[in-house]
């Protein structure tokens, strides 16, 4: 019993240390991958007796302790107790996102079978998304509570976004689980382990690419980033909603950010790009469907499978700051048409096309 | 888990609460609050039937009660909008041309 | 044979098509429409004359019109000898007026509003005759008054115009009231018989279930309809105001042909009258009546039209002493003849206003023969034939009525004498009308002098051809003595339920005969000694009190304006003014006002807070659970 | 049972807070807080999906919506408190528990706390019942928020 409340806590821990680790790495990666599309060094100047690290002292220690240090201002007719608690609210659903996403296939140490996963829950999918939802919370409260035009247009801005993505976002996944049939996020991981016609492993990105595509979208959209940072937008609102922010809770903002990214790319992963699957690795080894079979250790095959979960995030958080250097912001009005009126109308399209495609595959096997 | 009756007890009293909420408040979009407030009292009074007698209708039934509760909100704040364009207050007191 | 749909189908079409597409057509491509329609019918018409036997009647049903439990009321039409007589006359002298119309109307503004009235009047008219049951006559007979109310009121921009028309149409409906009233009460006396009908072939063979009180009263309010509609004593007075609307109207409705849908009905439902000898004489009397007292006013007239107005009175009257005594085939007759004569007058003195620009004061005439030869041709024909003169169309019918007064056992001397002198009376008038029209001195204005014309061909044939129809309608039925009478043998049967067939000698015949000519000849000779109005005796005696007496119309219109209108219009006055405002409006305001005190305590409940009545909403539901719990 | 006594308090709590804020943004997130812990009261009912369908729903769209109204109109003045007023509906509000209470606490469940069939609450089984005996109210539901969507844009659109 111990055991077992000790390996959930340690599973939690990890998840919670690698998600933060990660963002903060990405502080680093989004820097210099920027310096590197303008054309420029990046961070370069804090060091460590004289040790830059590429920048990496910069974001990893020069910064944490910046942020700690500086004042924590609150707008005098702000209110105090909301201009607190919208940081946590913003933090706090982009964490508790990765209890439900698997990070590895079962890992068997002396005979107890350890789901790598925090938490399995038969409705993970819808968790997220319920996750999910409250992270508008801390945009718009702490928009409200700092009492100031800019964050409170931000603060509007952000609700109305995230909300009209939202709904793109949960009908685009709903195809993928129409194709797999389960609301358990490790079991759809574990449906994609099979092969297309022998050879093309079973991802959600060869079934649902249509979906794939709008989970993305809304996905970035719902980040709040660049193309759709119109909450924030400096150059039209300063800095939109965390525009009275600073110190601790601007960092916390910064983070959420940050650890949004990476739920974003854990759940592109875990939906389209098989989770912590990796092509012909079944539990015993590589099976090669051309006939090759090369047989490793349980340890190895599931270190394997966790690297390439890791890999796969990195990837997608990589992707993600890419774009964020790549593209124009888009105006308010396409933002909403976008996600109105091009997103919604295909994700209802492809449940459609998904459901009519089910039903015809159930008919043809149901043939003799 | 606790016995049928705490439930029934505990939704009682989120069902005045919400009740007080829509004769006292002077806003009237905390009055709509309040109303989704009395929504969820039943809501639980809903699965806490449905649990104690072992039937999913209970839970079906919550179901369709946030469905109501979603286009009432969406009506009712709609309304409220519009409402506010044209008399400038949430007072629900400033709302009583129907009468006479 | 379904022909007879056709006879009111054609004028209906006609009318219809005036109405929507007439101003489209124009005016005389309306009027020749309104022709061919007529003529259509009065083709179909002759067919049926021509092709019923004697004892025959047809039945054509077209559509049930209502069906309760028992009682079912078609839409259905008949024609026996006395359908088609009156066919014959509606469309043939219909057909003439209209012919006459494209003449007389032909500059007038209103020409297409004209044929459509006109063309729904031979279709109301040929419903009537043709109707199978009380009911379809019914409408008949309110159409006909429908549309003389609007031809009468044809010129209404005239306010003396549209009063007249009112007057009409009021009258008509005093009588149609008595005629609706007989009629139901019919229906429920039959009804109680167990019969529910009123088709007239049906109500024919069952008149023995009727008792004899309620048939006397079912015949005397059905005979108040006839009085109307046909201008008896007391409700003749709307005929003379009638002369406002166009000559060819007066022709043919006030003349020709609706006047005589009250003898028609009569006629129709013989069966009926012949059952009481009471209502008869009741006829006799008011006809004889109507006949001398239209005459005695026509004496002092001086309007050309008036004249002849307060002649068809006259006539009428001496239809219904024939209808009175019994003689009912008689009575159609002399309805008949006096068809064609009637027209010929009114049409002829249509003929005199027309080339005088609208005069109708005889005063202002006199010597119109050199001007209108035609017209003086036809006019005193038709005149010879209304006032008797051996072989005329009047002279066996008028004969005929005299003869069946007297050997009818219903008749009496008194009806008789009355009936001679109001020959008498006839021969005075019409010929004093004469002789001051077209002889004498021409006293006609000089403006109106200049235009005097005789009038167009299209006017003159029909005219022409009505006086043919003067000389010759009669000769259908002479007396014994001559070829005898097609006409009795014709129509018999359908009167055969209460037919008078007396003949006497023909040698009393001969005898009455000469005493009638005798006193229309003395009425003759009496015009001719007063042609000239300047006259000493004519002089002194227009000036008498008697003459003064009988040019003022023996004042009846007055008398019914201070006895009914006055009172009327008062009481109707005092309710309009004083009880509605206070006792209707007052009770329902009263209400309203105390209605509204209650509210103004009762509204303060409602705030319009919706807090407030949420609070009272749950004030209730406490109250109930505190009840049901703690119960 | 300690997690109902905890879970009831906080909610109780959150709820009354939704009344006795002035302030019309905390009474929303109070509000978010009270249906956040009636979502997790309906996990204790075996219902997790329709728990997190209340996180999901609720939390997630209709109080944002509330929210953004709110800031939409960003009302200035803080709601006047009338004291008499305030003490009818409270105390008529108490009424209302202190009636219930004894017949609520007398009621008695046919099976009480019986053990959760397999799958009670699952998502597979709330389908099955779903678009089994509710599929005609589920066709309804849908009309009524197609209306629901007409009617708001309606509403709310600006007369132009």
């Amino acid at each position: 019993m111990m055991i077992d409340i000790g390996i959930i806590a340690a599973k939690a821990f990890l998840v919670l240390f690698m998600v933060l680790n990660l963002a903060g790495v990405l502080g680093w990666i989004e820097r210099k991958g920027s310096a590197l599309i303008q054309d420029r060094i990046g961070a370069n100047r804090a060091s460590i007796f004289g040790f830059a690290g590429m920048g990496l002292v910069n974001t990893l220690i020069a910064d944490p302790i910046k942020f700690l240090t500086k004042e924590d201002f609150i707008p005098p007719k702000g209110d105090r107790f909301l201009h607190t608690l919208a940081p946590c609210l913003a933090l706090f659903p982009a964490l508790v996102t990765f209890a439900v996403i698997p990070f590895g296939d079962v890992l068997v140490v002396a005979g107890r079978e350890i789901v790598l996963q925090v938490a399995n829950v038969n409705i993970g999918i819808l968790y997220i998304f319920a996750m999910a939802s409250l992270s508008v919370y801390g945009i718009v409260i702490g928009a409200w509570a700092s009492n100031n035009k800019f964050s409170l247009l931000g603060g509007v801005r952000g609700a109305a976004q995230m909300v009209s993505y939202e709904i793109a976002m949960g009908l685009s996944v709903l195809g993928v689980l129409m194709i797999f049939g389960t609301l358990e996020l490790q079991e759809i991981v574990r449906a994609q382990g099979g092969l297309l016609g022998g050879w093309l492993p079973a991802w959600g990105i060869f079934l649902q690419p249509v979906a794939f595509l709008l989970f993305f979208t809304a996905a970035v959209a719902e980040t709040k980033r660049i193309p759709f940072d119109l909450p924030e937008g400096e150059s039209e609102l300063v800095a939109g909603y965390h525009v009275e922010y600073s110190g601790a809770k601007f960092l916390m903002f910064f983070t959420g950010e940050f650890a949004e990214i990476v739920t974003a790319g854990a759940l592109v992963t875990t939906l389209f790009f098989g989770g912590w699957q990796v092509p012909y690795l079944m539990r015993d080894g590589f099976h090669l469907p051309w006939g090759g079979t090369l047989l490793l250790p349980h340890l190895v095959v599931v270190l394997l499978q966790v690297g390439a979960f890791a890999v796969k995030v990195i990837f997608f958080c990589w992707v993600q700051i890419l774009l964020r250097w790549t593209l124009p912001r888009f105006r308010y009005d396409q933002v909403m048409r976008l996600g109105w009126k091009m997103l919604l109308p295909v994700a209802l399209l492809n449940v459609v096309v998904t459901a009519v495609w089910i039903v015809l595959g159930e008919r043809a096997s149901l043939r003799p | 888990m606790a016995p049928l009756n705490y439930y029934l007890v505990l939704s009682a009293v989120i069902f005045a609460i919400g009740v007080a909420g829509v004769i006292v408040r002077r806003n009237v979009i905390v009055i709509l609050m309040s109303v989704e407030l009395m929504l969820n009292a039943v809501n639980l009074t809903f699965l806490a039937f449905a649990r104690s007698f072992g039937s999913m209708d209970g839970q079906v039934i919550v179901f369709f009660v946030m469905t109501v509760a979603a286009a009432e909100a969406v009506v009712g704040l709609a309304i409220i909008i519009a409402l506010f364009r044209h008399r400038r207050s949430l007072d629900p007191r400033e709302m009583q041309l129907l009468k006479w | 044979m379904t022909l007879l749909r056709y006879i009111p189908l054609f004028p209906l079409a006609g009318a219809l098509l005036n109405v929507f597409v007439g101003r489209w057509l124009g005016r005389r491509a309306a009027g020749l429409l309104a022709c061919a329609a007529v003529g259509l019918s009065f083709v179909v018409s002759f067919a049926i004359f021509s092709l019923l036997r004697a004892t025959e009647v047809l039945r054509e049903p077209l559509f049930t019109w209502m069906e309760v439990a028992p009682l079912k009321i078609e839409i259905a039409f008949q024609a026996d000898a006395l359908t088609a007589v009156m066919l014959l006359i509606i469309t043939g002298i219909g057909l003439l007026i209209h012919i006459y119309s494209l003449g007389y109307m032909g500059h007038d503004e209103g020409m297409v509003r004209y044929f459509a009235y006109l063309n729904l009047f031979i279709f109301f008219m040929s419903l009537l005759v043709l109707a199978d049951n009380l009911l379809l006559l019914f409408v008949g007979w309110e159409g006909v008054g429908l549309c003389s109310y609007l031809l009468i009121g044809f010129w209404y921009q005239d306010h003396a115009n549209a009063i007249a028309g009112n007057k009409a149409f009021i009258v008509n409906r005093i009588g149609d009231f008595g005629f609706l009233l007989g009629m139901l009460l019919l229906f429920w006396e039959m009804g109680r018989q167990g019969v529910w009908s009123l088709s007239v072939s049906e109500l024919q063979n069952i008149t023995h279930l009727l008792r004899p009180e309620r048939v006397r009263l079912i015949t005397l309010l059905l005979f108040i309809g006839a009085a109307g509609k046909s201008a008896q004593i007391p409700l003749y007075v709307w005929l003379p105001d009638a002369m406002q609307g166009p000559t060819p109207v007066s022709a043919l409705i006030h003349a020709a042909t609706m006047v005589t849908a009250g003898v028609y009905m009569t006629a129709r439902l013989s069966f009926l009258f012949s059952m009481t000898p009471e209502t008869l004489a009741l006829i006799a009397w008011i006809g004889g009546l109507t006949a001398f007292f239209a005459a005695t006013i026509a004496v002092a007239q001086n309007d050309i039209k008036r004249v002849l107005a307060y002649s068809t009175v006259s006539q009428l009257g001496y239809m219904f002493l024939a209808v009175g005594v019994g003689a009912f085939s008689v009575a159609i007759f002399h309805l008949f003849t006096h068809a064609f004569f009637k027209a010929c007058l009114f049409l002829s003195s249509g003929s005199v206003i027309h080339a005088l620009g609208g005069e109708q004061d005889m005063r202002k005439m006199g010597g119109l023969r050199r001007y209108l030869p035609t017209t003086y041709t036809t006019y005193l024909v038709a005149t010879l034939a209304i006032s008797g003169f051996p072989l005329t169309a009047g002279f066996f019918s008028k004969d005929q009525i005299l003869w069946a007064v007297h050997s009818s056992p219903a008749g009496s001397t008194s009806l008789w004498t009355l009936a001679w002198l109001t020959a008498g009376l006839t021969a005075f008038y019409m010929f004093r009308q004469f002789f001051l029209v077209f002889h004498g001195k021409c006293r006609v204005d000089e403006p109106a002098l200049a235009h005097i014309h005789e009038s167009p061909p299209v006017m003159r044939v029909p005219l022409v051809l009505l006086a043919l129809g003067s000389i010759f309608a009669g000769w259908l039925a002479t007396p014994e003595f001559m070829w005898g009478s097609l006409w009795e043998g014709w129509l018999e049967p359908v009167f055969s339920a209460g037919g008078v067939a007396n003949h006497a000698a023909s040698e009393d015949e001969i005898l009455f005969m000469g005493v009638t000519l005798a006193i229309s000849a003395f009425g003759f000779l009496l015009a001719f000694l007063f042609r000239s109005p300047e006259n000493k005796i004519a002089e002194w005696l227009s000036r008498s009190a008697i003459c003064r007496l009988l040019a003022g119309k023996y004042y009846i219109d007055e008398l019914y304006d201070f006895f009914f209108v006055r009172p009327f219009t008062a009481s109707a006055r005092w309710l309009a003014q004083i009880c509605d405002p206070g006792l209707i409006d007052g009770l329902v305001n009263g209400v309203a006002e105390r209605v509204r005190g209650g509210s103004l305590l009762g509204r303060q409940l409602q705030s319009g807070n919706v807090q407030h009545y949420l609070f009272a909403f749950l004030a209730g539901a406490l109250a109930l659970l505190a009840y049901f719990l703690g119960r | 049972m300690t997690l109902f006594i905890i879970l009831a308090v906080l909610t109780v709590v959150s709820s009354l807070l939704v009344i006795f804020q002035r302030n019309v943004v905390h009474s929303a997130v109070a509000l978010v807080a009270a249906l956040f812990f009636i979502a997790v009261l309906f996990l204790t009912l075996d219902a997790p999906m329709i728990g997190i369908l209340q996180v999901l729903v609720y939390a997630g769209a209709i109080m944002v919506l509330f929210l953004f109204v709110i800031m939409l109109l960003n009302p200035a003045a803080l709601e006047p408190r009338q004291i008499p007023w305030w003490t009818l509906g409270s105390a008529a509000a108490l009424l209302l528990v202190f009636l219930l209470m004894p017949a609520l606490l007398n009621t008695v469940a046919p099976r009480q706390a019986a053990p959760a069939g397999p799958g009670f609450g699952s998502p597979e089984l709330l389908g099955q019942t779903l678009f089994g005996s509710f599929v005609l109210p589920f066709e309804i539901a849908s009309v009524l928020l197609l209306v629901a969507i007409i009617g708001a844009v309606v509403l709310a659109k600006k007369e132009s």
